[in-house]
C-alpha cells in the first residue's frame, strides 16, 4: 500500500465521526443498560446499607476496593506508555497514543468512584476533603486514603491534560470541515487555535514537560494505592516490595488493555491501514518485559514469605498457594505468566491475534492478583478464631459489571466525537527526512492476523 | 497526670463462661443481627472469648482467652482513619468518634485483633426492646464502625463523681460492664499511671503477656498465662 | 385541674403533634400522668432476684427514666415512668456478691420481650392452635373461679398445678392453695435436682444441693457437673473457684474433670479425663478403693454415706482400680493418682452433678461419690461440701419430706401422671406456671396427651410456649422485674439466705403476679380457701412471712418487725451467718442399687451414647426466646441461633460427615436432625447435644429454631427414684448432606495452617 | 473570516512557502508583522523559525515550586491546627507531609504548564485573529499583518512570485 497524502488520512481518520451504524447504537445499548443496572445496584446499596453488600467481619474489603486498584492499575496505560514513547521519541508511538490515554482518563475515572462506593456512608464522602469547614475539623493527613485523594487528583489532572493538549490542533481541523452547530461546538472546543508557529512549539514544549512531570505521578499514584495496603500491619500486605510490585503491574495491566483497545478499534472503525501489526509487535515486546518482571516480583514475595516462615504470613501463604484460594492464584498465574510469556517471546505467534489472547488473559490475571491481594490477608489474619471467608453479593457483581461496560460506553462515545488517532501528529511524522514515517511504512503479510 | 487506662485478664481464672460478653451488649446497645446476617459475619461482640483446642483426643487441652480492644498505645487503627473518627484519648483509649465516621472499614483492617465492627444496617429493636437502651450509650447508624470503649461512659462518670466530692478516683472505682461481672475476677481493671493499682500490680507479674505484642502495638490489656498445678508440695 | 381533663388535653395537642410527626404513632398516643417523679437521667439502682435458674441470686436493676407505650385501664398510651436499664449482680447478696451469668444479664429481655402476653388471653381455636382472643382479667377470673367452684370434696388430684420447684412465701401460697382445694402442687423442671438430693438426704440427711465451698479447696473432682455453667449455683461456684485458682498466694488448688465430653466446666479443668457415660460411681468408688488400700484415710471416716456402699467395709473390692479401667475407660495409673493427690491435697472435693446422676444408676453414683467425699473428711468442712442451714420461714424448708420429694419428681415419674390424673381419671383443672412440660418431656411419653386429658387448662405463662399454647386460658403473670419476688436459695452461700424484693419497675403490660391472682381467687372462692390464705395480696404474706422470720432469727439485726422488713427490701434480703447447718439426721436404709448403668436401645443398632446437656445460654430451654442469649455464641462451639451435634473428629471421618452437615440422630424412640460439629472435645462413642432449641412455639427468636434432645429421649427412669434418666439413651447417627451451621469464631478446620517448611 | 486587516499568500507545501517568507523579508517586511499559519508544526524549516525562546519549563518549575509550597503548609497547618494524636506519631508526621508536598508539587507544576500554554500561545481568547480554513487543507498561510496600502500591490506580485496558489486581502 502506497504512503497516503495528508488529506486523505485527515479523511480516513475523520470518517468514524460521520454517523453511527445499528450495530453501534445496540452495543451502545447494550453497554448502556448494564451501566444503568450498576447504579441502581448502587443506589439499592445506599438505601438499604452496604450491608447488602457480601464484605464482612473480617474481611471488610472486597471487590470494590479490589475494582479500585484494577482500574487505577489500567489507568496506567496511557500517559506513561505514551509519555515515555514521546520522551524516547519512538516515531511509532504516533498512532497509539491517544487511544491509550483515553483509556488512562476513563479508567482513572472509573477508579476513582469506588473509594466512595465502598464508603458505609457515601454520602458524607466529602468528609475526605481538605477544606476549612465549619465543623473546624481537618482529614487526617496520616491516612493514605487522604495520599490517595492527593495523588489521583494530581494524575487526574495530569492525564486530562496530557489528553486534551494534542487535541487541540485536531479539534480545529475538524471545525473547519464541520457545518452548523457541530462546527459551532468543535470552535469552542479548539479554542481559537490557528497554528500559528507560536502556537505549534508552545504546544510541543508544553507537551515535552507533561510528558517529563507526568511520569513520576503516574508511578506516585500505584505506590501510594499499594501503601494502602502496606501501612496496615497484616500478613502478606506490610511489604516494602508492595510500590514497585503494584506500578509494575499497572503498567501490565495497562499495556495489555492498551492492547485489546487498540484490537477493536482497528476492528470496528477500519483503521487498519494505521494500527499496523507492527505496533502491536513492540506493545508485545513491552508486555512480555513486563510479564516477566510481574513474574519476578512474585516470586521475589512468596520466597521472603515463604523463607522468612512467620507464621502469620505463612498461614496465608499456604492459603493462596495450596488452600482455598490456590485455583484463583494458579488461575492467575496462568493468565499471567503461562499464556502470555510464549504467546509473546515466540515471533510467529506476536500475531495480532496473538497479542489480544494474551491481553485478555492479563487483564483477567490482574485482576485476580488485585483481589488476590486484599480478600486472603484479610480473612487470615492472626487470630485463627476470627478468621473468615468472603462471597461476593450481586450487588458487587452488578456493580463491578457496570465498570467495565462504563469503560466500553465512554471509549465508544469518545471515539464517535474525537479522532482516535492524533491526525496531526501522524501528518507531522517527518516524511521529509526519512521518507515514509514508520507508522506508514508498508510491512509484509499485512492480512496475518 | 492523666489515667492511663489498662486491663489485666488472668486465663488461669477465666472460665469462658460469657458473662462479659452478655453484659457487654446489655450496657452498651450493642445490636443484635439475627441469623442471616450473624451467618454472614455480621454479628457484633465488643468482647468475645476464643476458645482454642490443643491436641487431640483423648490428650486435649482447651483454652479460653476472652479478645477486646487492647487499647493500644501505638494503635494501628487510628492513623489509618482519614477523618479522625479513630484517636487517642488523653487517657489512652483508642476512641471512636461515631458521627464523624464515614466508614472506609480502613482501621477495621487495620487492626491486628478484629475487635471493630461494623454496622452494615441501622440497628433494630422490635418495641418494646428498645426500652432497654442505656441512655448513656449513643446508638450507631448505618455505615458506621464501632468497638469497645472500656466503657467510656462509666469511666466519665466516676470521675465526675470524684470530681464533685474533690477526691481521686479510687483503685476499683470504676469497672467496665465485663469487668464488673466477671464472676471468677478474671479481669481487673484500672489506672496503669499508678504503679500500686491492682492492674498494675497484676501486670508486672511474671505471667504478663501482651497479645501480639510482638507487632509492636502496645496493648494496654496484659493476659496472665495459664499457670499448672505446682504438685503436692505447696499443699 | 382533673387527670381527665389533662389526659384530654395531652390527647389533642398528640392529635395536633400527630399532624406534624407525619404519622408516627408515637406522637398520635395519649401521655399518661407519670406515676412516679423520677430524675431524668439519673439511675437508682433497685435490688431484685434473678429467677432463670433455681440459683437464686441476687442484683441489683438500674433504673432510669424512660418513656414506655404502656397500657392503663385498658388504654395504650406513653408513659414516663422508671424503666430498668441494666441487671447486675448485687454486691451484699451472700450468694453471688455482685457477680452473675450471663443468663442472668439477659433477664432483662423478659421484662421486654415484644411477645410477651400483654393481656389475658382465651383460646379460640383448636387447643395447641395457639389461637387466643384477648380478653378482660374479670372475665379471665370469673372463668377461672368457675372451673375451681363446684369442686368435689375430698377427690385428691382432681386439680393440679404445674409450677418449676419453688421457695419461700411462693411455695407456700401455691401449696396452700393446692391444699385447700385438695389439688396437687406439682414441681416440675427438667433438670431439677431430685437425684442429689435424694442421695443427699440419703447420705447426710439433708435434701437438697450442697453448698460447695470451692474457695477454700485444694483439690476438687467434678464427676460430670457442669458447676461453672449451669449446675446448682454457678456463679457462686464460680467465684470460689476463681479463689481456688488464684485467690491465695502461693496455694492452687487442682481441678480434675470426669466426663465423657468437654463441657464448659471441663474446658478449665487442669486434667479432663474422658470417662464412659454413667461410670462415674465406679471411678468415685474406684479413688475410694485406692485410698481404703493404701490408708490413706480411715474406712470410718466415710460414716454413714459409707455405709449406703456395700463393700464398703471391705475396702470395695468389686472396685479395684484394674476393673474401674475396663468400666470406665480410665487407666489405673491415672486412678490411682488422683487417689492419692485427692488424699494429699486435703481440703479435697468430689462434686457430682448433671448426666452421671441421670444415669439408671445416678443414685448410685451420686451415693459414691458422696461416699468418696465423706471418705475424704469434706463434708461440713471449709473446702469441702456443705448444707447451708434452713430457716423456719414457712415454707423453706429444706430437709422435704418423703412425699414431697415424690412430689417433685422429674417428667419420668408416674407420679406425675397420678397427679394429673390419678389411675385414669383426667383433671379438671389444671393450672400451669413456667413449667415446659410439653417441651421437657420426651415425646415416647406423650406430654401433648398427658395435657389434652385435663379438663380445663389455664397458665398463668408470660409467653405462648410449647406447652401454654395448649391452655383454655392464659392469665399473664408479671415480668420478674415488675413483681414482688422472694425465695430462700437452698445452696450457694453459707449464710441462711431468705430474698425479698419489691417491684423494680412498674408493668408494662395488662399483667398480674401470680401469687396475688392465687390470693384473689382464694378470696373469691371463700370457705377453706379463703381461710388457708388470709392474705390479701402478695406483698402482704411477705410482709407477714418476715415478720415471723423477724420473731424466730431476726431479733438482732432490727428493732423492730416494721424495720426488719423495710431493711430486707432495701438490701434485697435477709441473710446470717450465725446459723449452724443442723446435726446430719439418720439416713433411710435403702435396697442394694445396680452399680452399672443401663441404656436404652442396643449397642448394635445404636452405636453411639447419646449425651444432652445443659445449655450456657439457653439453660434447660427457658431461656431460648431471649435475643441476646440466641447471639452470645457458645463458648465451646460459638454457635450463635442454633443447636448442633457434638461429634468426635474422628468418628466423623469414619461417617464421612463435616462440620456443619446436616446429621440424623435417631434413637429407638424417635430421630432428629441437627447440623454437625466436628470436635475433637468428645469421645469417639458419644453423641452430645445442648438443650434449648427446638421449640414448637416459643416467641418469635426461638419458635421452628433447630431440633429438641429431649424429644428424642427414651422414658427410662433412674433407679430408686422415678426421675427420667435423660443420660440413658442409646443413638445411631448418619449423614443427610449439606447444611448449615452459624458459627462466631471460625469453624474448627479453619485453625491455622502449619507453618513447617515444605 | 480573518477581522484584521492583512494581505496574505495561500502556499502548497513548506518549501514554496520558505520562498514566500524570503520574498517578504527581501521586501523589508518586519518580522513581528509577518503572519504564519500551518496545519503541521514543520519544525525543520524556516519560515516557522518565530522565536523559540519560551520560559514554559522555568515557568513550570516555579509552579512547582509553588505547589509543593502550598502542600507543604496545607499538611503542616492541618497537622497543627487539628492536633489530635494518632497511633503514636508525631504531631507533624514528616513521610505523610513528604507525600502531600510531593504530590501538591506535581499539581502545581502541571497546572502552570497549562496556563502558560494557553497564554503564551494566545489560545482561548475573544479578540478575532486573521484566519483562512484553507489550512485544515495542508495549506501554508504567509502574510503580512495591515501592510500599508502602498506597499499592497507589491507584496501581492512577491507572494504570487514565490509560488503562493492564491493571494487574498482582507480589510477591517
Amino acid at each position: 500500500m502506497a504512503a497516503k497524502t495528508p488529506d486523505q488520512m485527515t479523511d480516513d481518520l475523520l470518517r468514524p465521526l460521520e454517523g453511527a451504524s445499528g450495530r453501534y447504537w445496540t452495543a451502545l445499548a447494550f453497554f448502556g443498560g448494564i451501566v444503568i443496572a450498576a447504579l441502581c445496584a448502587f443506589a439499592w446499596q445506599v438505601y438499604g446499607g452496604i450491608g447488602v453488600a457480601g464484605i464482612r467481619r473480617p474481611v471488610f474489603w472486597g471487590f470494590y476496593i479490589t475494582n479500585f486498584v484494577f482500574w487505577i492499575g489500567l489507568s496506567h496505560a496511557g500517559t506513561l506508555i505514551s509519555a515515555i514513547l514521546r520522551l524516547a521519541n519512538a516515531t511509532w508511538r504516533r498512532p497509539v497514543t491517544r487511544c491509550a490515554e483515553v483509556i488512562t482518563v476513563f479508567a482513572l475515572s472509573i477508579g476513582a468512584t469506588f473509594p466512595v462506593i465502598h464508603l458505609g456512608r457515601p454520602w458524607l464522602a466529602f468528609w475526605l476533603f481538605p477544606y476549612p469547614s465549619e465543623r473546624g475539623i481537618w482529614p487526617n493527613i496520616r491516612s493514605p486514603l487522604l495520599w490517595d485523594f492527593f495523588a489521583i487528583n494530581t494524575y487526574l489532572l495530569g492525564s486530562v491534560t496530557f489528553l486534551l493538549l494534542p487535541m487541540i490542533p485536531d479539534m480545529a481541523l475538524i471545525r473547519d470541515r464541520a457545518t452548523g452547530l457541530r462546527k459551532k461546538v468543535y470552535s469552542v472546543v479548539s479554542i481559537g487555535w490557528r497554528g500559528t508557529p507560536k502556537q505549534w512549539h508552545r504546544l510541543e514544549s508544553a507537551m515535552q514537560i507533561m510528558a517529563v512531570a507526568v511520569i513520576p505521578v503516574a508511578v506516585s499514584v500505584h505506590s501510594i494505592v499499594s501503601w494502602d495496603f502496606a501501612m496496615a500491619p497484616v500478613p502478606a500486605w506490610h511489604s516494602t516490595i508492595f510500590a514497585p510490585y503494584f506500578v509494575c503491574g499497572a503498567i501490565f495491566s495497562g499495556i495489555a488493555a492498551l492492547i485489546i483497545a487498540m484490537a477493536l478499534l482497528r476492528k470496528f472503525l477500519h483503521l487498519e491501514e494505521y494500527l499496523l501489526r507492527i505496533h502491536f509487535e513492540n506493545l508485545g515486546k513491552l508486555l512480555l518485559v513486563m510479564s516477566l518482571l510481574w513474574f519476578y516480583f512474585v516470586f521475589a514475595e512468596r520466597l521472603t514469605i515463604w523463607y522468612g516462615n512467620e507464621p502469620s504470613e505463612m498461614t496465608v501463604f499456604w492459603v493462596t498457594q495450596t488452600g482455598s484460594f490456590s485455583p484463583l492464584f494458579w488461575l492467575m498465574v496462568i493468565c499471567n505468566f503461562v499464556i502470555p510469556f510464549p504467546i509473546l517471546a515466540i515471533k510467529k505467534l506476536r500475531t495480532i491475534t496473538g497479542c489480544v489472547i494474551a491481553s485478555i488473559g492479563v487483564v483477567i490475571g490482574m485482576w485476580l492478583e488485585r483481589f488476590l491481594i486484599i480478600v486472603p490477608s484479610l480473612s487470615h489474619k492472626y487470630l485463627p478464631y476470627s478468621f473468615g471467608t468472603y462471597r461476593p453479593t450481586w450487588v458487587e457483581i452488578t456493580i463491578t459489571a457496570g465498570t467495565f461496560a462504563a469503560m466500553a460506553l465512554l471509549y465508544m462515545l469518545f471515539s464517535k466525537t474525537v479522532p482516535i488517532i492524533s491526525i496531526w501528529e501522524l501528518k507531522a511524522a517527518p516524511q521529509t527526512q526519512s521518507g515514509h514515517a514508520p507508522a506508514l511504512a508498508p510491512v509484509g503479510q499485512e492480512g496475518a492476523d | 497526670m492523666a489515667h492511663q487506662w489498662g486491663m489485666v485478664i488472668d486465663l488461669d481464672r477465666c472460665t469462658g463462661c460469657e458473662a462479659c460478653v452478655v453484659a457487654c451488649h446489655a450496657e452498651n446497645n450493642i445490636s443484635t443481627v439475627g441469623e442471616d446476617q450473624a451467618a454472614r459475619g455480621r454479628a457484633k461482640h465488643w468482647i468475645r472469648v476464643e476458645r482454642y483446642f490443643e491436641g487431640e483426643f483423648p490428650d486435649l487441652k482447651t483454652k479460653f482467652m476472652p479478645v477486646l480492644c487492647q487499647q493500644c498505645d501505638a494503635a494501628p487503627c487510628e492513623p489509618v482513619c482519614p477523618t479522625f473518627a479513630s484517636y487517642h484519648t488523653i487517657e489512652g483509649l483508642n476512641g471512636q468518634v461515631y458521627n464523624r465516621c464515614i466508614g472506609t472499614r480502613y482501621c477495621a483492617n487495620a487492626c491486628p485483633y478484629n475487635v471493630r465492627f461494623f454496622n452494615w444496617y441501622n440497628p433494630e429493636w422490635e418495641k418494646p426492646l428498645n426500652l432497654q437502651l442505656n441512655p448513656d450509650v449513643s446508638i450507631r447508624e448505618v455505615g458506621i464502625m464501632e468497638k469497645c470503649t472500656f466503657c467510656v461512659q462509666r469511666i466519665k462518670a466516676g470521675e465526675i463523681q470524684a470530681a464533685a466530692e474533690k477526691r481521686a478516683l479510687k483503685d476499683g472505682e470504676v469497672q467496665p460492664a465485663c469487668v464488673q461481672s466477671c464472676p471468677t475476677k478474671a479481669m481487673v481493671f484500672g489506672d496503669l499511671s499508678d504503679p500500686d493499682s491492682e492492674v498494675s500490680r497484676l501486670a508486672r507479674g511474671n505471667r504478663g503477656t501482651k497479645l501480639l505484642g510482638e507487632l509492636g502495638t502496645l496493648p494496654k490489656v496484659t493476659y496472665l498465662q495459664k499457670d499448672s498445678w505446682h504438685g503436692s508440695e505447696n499443699a | 385541674m382533673q387527670r381527665r381533663d389533662f389526659i384530654r388535653i395531652t390527647a389533642a395537642s398528640g392529635a395536633v403533634a400527630a399532624l406534624e410527626g407525619c404519622g408516627n404513632p408515637d406522637h398520635q398516643l395519649i401521655r399518661f400522668v407519670p406515676e412516679e417523679d423520677l430524675l431524668p437521667g439519673i439511675a437508682t439502682w433497685k435490688p431484685s432476684i434473678c429467677t432463670l435458674c433455681p440459683a437464686g441470686c441476687g442484683t441489683l436493676v438500674r433504673v432510669m427514666q424512660g418513656e414506655a407505650e404502656v397500657v392503663r385501664n385498658g388504654q395504650l398510651g406513653i408513659l414516663k415512668m422508671g424503666l430498668a436499664k441494666k441487671i447486675e449482680g448485687n454486691p451484699a447478696h451472700p450468694i453471688n456478691q455482685g457477680k452473675l451469668c450471663p443468663r442472668g444479664h439477659a433477664a432483662l429481655q423478659v421484662t421486654y420481650h415484644p411477645d410477651r402476653i400483654k393481656t389475658p388471653l382465651e383460646r379460640t381455636g383448636q387447643r395447641g392452635s395457639g389461637q387466643f382472643k384477648e380478653i378482660t382479667w374479670d372475665a379471665a377470673i370469673q372463668q377461672l373461679v368457675a372451673q375451681l367452684s363446684p369442686r368435689p370434696t375430698a377427690a385428691n388430684g382432681w386439680f393440679g398445678f404445674i409450677t418449676p420447684p419453688l421457695r419461700g412465701q411462693r411455695k407456700t401460697i401455691v401449696d396452700a392453695f393446692c391444699d385447700a382445694l385438695a389439688g396437687n402442687h406439682i414441681e416440675f423442671a427438667f433438670l431439677a435436682p431430685e437425684v442429689i438430693s435424694h442421695a443427699n438426704s440419703e447420705s447426710f440427711g439433708h435434701g437438697g444441693l450442697p453448698t460447695v465451698d470451692l474457695s477454700q479447696s485444694n483439690y476438687v473432682i467434678s464427676f460430670g457437673a457442669d458447676f461453672l455453667g449451669t449446675w446448682n449455683s454457678p456463679v457462686a461456684q464460680s467465684i470460689g473457684y476463681g479463689n481456688m485458682r488464684k485467690g491465695r498466694a502461693g496455694q492452687r488448688g487442682k481441678f480434675v474433670h470426669f466426663e465423657s465430653r468437654v463441657s464448659q466446666t471441663a474446658a478449665s479443668a487442669d486434667e479432663w479425663i474422658p470417662s464412659r457415660p454413667g461410670m462415674d460411681g465406679a471411678l468415685a468408688l474406684g479413688l475410694a478403693h485406692v485410698i481404703l488400700r493404701d490408708k490413706l484415710r480411715p474406712a470410718t471416716s466415710a460414716g454413714q454415706a459409707g455405709l449406703l456402699i456395700d463393700g464398703w467395709s471391705a475396702g470395695l473390692p468389686d472396685f479395684a482400680p484394674e476393673k474401674v479401667e475396663q468400666q470406665s475407660g480410665v487407666s489405673r495409673a491415672t486412678i490411682v493418682r488422683i487417689a492419692h493427690e485427692a488424699a494429699d491435697n486435703s481440703p479435697s472435693v468430689a462434686l457430682i452433678g448433671d448426666a452421671p446422676a441421670a444415669h439408671t444408676n445416678g443414685l448410685f453414683n451420686a451415693r459414691a461419690a458422696n461416699a468418696l467425699n465423706a471418705l475424704l473428711g469434706s463434708v461440713g468442712k471449709p473446702g469441702g461440701i456443705n448444707f447451708s442451714p434452713a430457716v423456719g420461714l414457712r415454707g423453706t424448708e429444706r430437709l422435704r419430706s418423703k412425699a414431697e420429694l415424690s412430689r417433685m419428681e422429674g417428667p419420668g415419674s408416674i407420679p406425675i401422671y397420678d397427679a394429673v390424673s390419678p389411675g385414669t381419671k383426667p383433671p379438671q383443672v389444671l393450672l400451669l406456671h413456667d413449667a415446659n412440660l410439653v417441651f421437657s418431656t420426651p415425646a415416647g411419653q406423650q406430654p401433648r396427651e398427658m395435657i389434652e386429658k385435663a379438663g380445663f387448662i389455664a397458665s398463668f405463662s408470660s409467653f405462648i410456649d410449647d406447652t401454654s399454647a395448649f391452655a383454655d386460658l392464659i392469665l399473664p403473670d408479671h415480668s420478674p422485674l415488675e413483681s414482688w419476688l422472694d425465695d430462700a436459695p437452698e445452696s450457694g452461700s453459707m449464710h441462711t439466705v431468705v430474698s425479698l424484693a419489691p417491684p423494680s419497675m412498674a408493668p408494662l403490660h395488662n399483667t398480674r403476679s401470680m401469687p396475688d391472682v392465687l390470693l384473689d381467687l382464694a378470696q373469691r372462692l371463700g370457705g377453706n380457701v379463703a381461710k388457708a390464705l388470709p392474705w390479701k395480696t402478695y406483698d402482704e404474706a411477705l410482709q407477714a412471712a418476715f415478720t415471723n422470720l423477724y420473731n424466730e432469727k431476726g431479733k438482732q439485726s432490727a428493732k423492730d418487725a416494721d424495720e426488719f422488713w423495710s431493711k430486707a427490701q432495701t438490701q434485697g434480703g435477709w441473710w446470717s451467718a450465725n446459723e449452724k447447718p443442723a446435726p446430719a439426721g439418720k439416713a433411710i436404709p435403702y435396697p442394694k442399687l445396680n452399680p452399672n448403668p443401663e441404656f436404652d436401645g442396643n449397642a448394635d443398632s445404636f452405636p453411639f451414647y447419646f449425651q444432652p446437656f445443659a445449655s450456657q445460654m439457653f439453660y434447660d430451654g427457658s431461656l431460648a426466646h431471649l435475643p441476646w442469649m440466641q447471639e452470645a455464641p457458645d463458648p465451646l462451639s460459638s454457635v450463635m441461633w442454633g443447636t448442633w451435634v457434638e461429634i468426635n473428629n474422628r468418628t466423623a471421618e469414619k461417617l464421612g460427615v463435616k462440620m456443619g452437615d446436616t446429621v440424623e440422630v435417631a434413637s429407638a424412640h424417635g430421630k432428629l436432625q441437627a447440623p454437625a460439629l466436628v470436635t475433637p472435645a468428645i469421645a469417639p462413642d458419644v453423641i452430645a447435644m445442648p438443650l434449648g432449641q427446638g421449640h414448637e412455639n416459643f416467641t418469635r427468636y426461638a419458635t421452628g429454631r433447630g431440633a429438641n434432645p429431649i424429644s428424642i429421649l427414651a422414658p427410662t427412669t433412674v433407679e430408686g427414684t422415678g426421675s427420667l434418666a435423660w443420660a440413658a439413651t442409646r443413638v445411631r447417627i448418619s449423614r443427610v448432606g449439606e447444611g448449615k451451621i452459624v458459627m462466631f469464631g471460625a469453624s474448627m478446620e479453619e485453625t491455622p495452617q502449619d507453618t513447617k517448611h515444605r | 473570516m480573518a477581522a484584521t486587516n492583512s494581505i496574505y499568500g495561500l502556499f502548497p507545501g513548506p518549501d514554496a512557502a520558505d520562498r514566500g517568507m524570503r520574498a517578504l523579508r527581501a521586501a523589508g517586511v518586519a518580522q513581528e508583522k509577518i503572519l504564519v499559519m500551518s496545519s503541521e508544526p514543520y519544525e525543520e524549516y524556516s519560515f516557522t523559525r518565530a522565536d523559540h525562546k519560551t520560559l514554559m519549563p522555568w515557568l513550570a518549575t516555579c509552579g512547582g515550586i509553588v505547589g509543593g509550597t502550598c502542600g507543604y503548609l496545607l499538611a503542616r497547618y492541618t497537622q497543627v491546627a487539628y492536633a489530635i494524636t494518632v497511633g503514636n506519631m508525631p504531631r507533624v508526621s514528616q513521610f505523610p507531609t513528604a507525600i502531600v508536598t510531593y504530590e501538591l508539587t506535581m499539581f502545581g507544576a502541571v497546572l502552570t504548564t497549562v496556563i502558560a500554554l494557553l497564554i503564551t500561545a494566545r489560545l482561548a481568547r475573544r479578540r478575532p485573529a486573521p484566519y483562512d480554513p484553507a489550512i485544515s487543507h495542508g495549506k501554508i498561510l504567509i502574510g503580512v499583518v495591515d501592510p500599508a496600502d502602498s506597499a499592497r500591490p507589491e507584496l501581492e506580485r512577491s507572494l504570487r512570485q514565490a509560488g503562493a496558489e492564491q493571494v487574498k486581502t482582507t480589510s477591517a
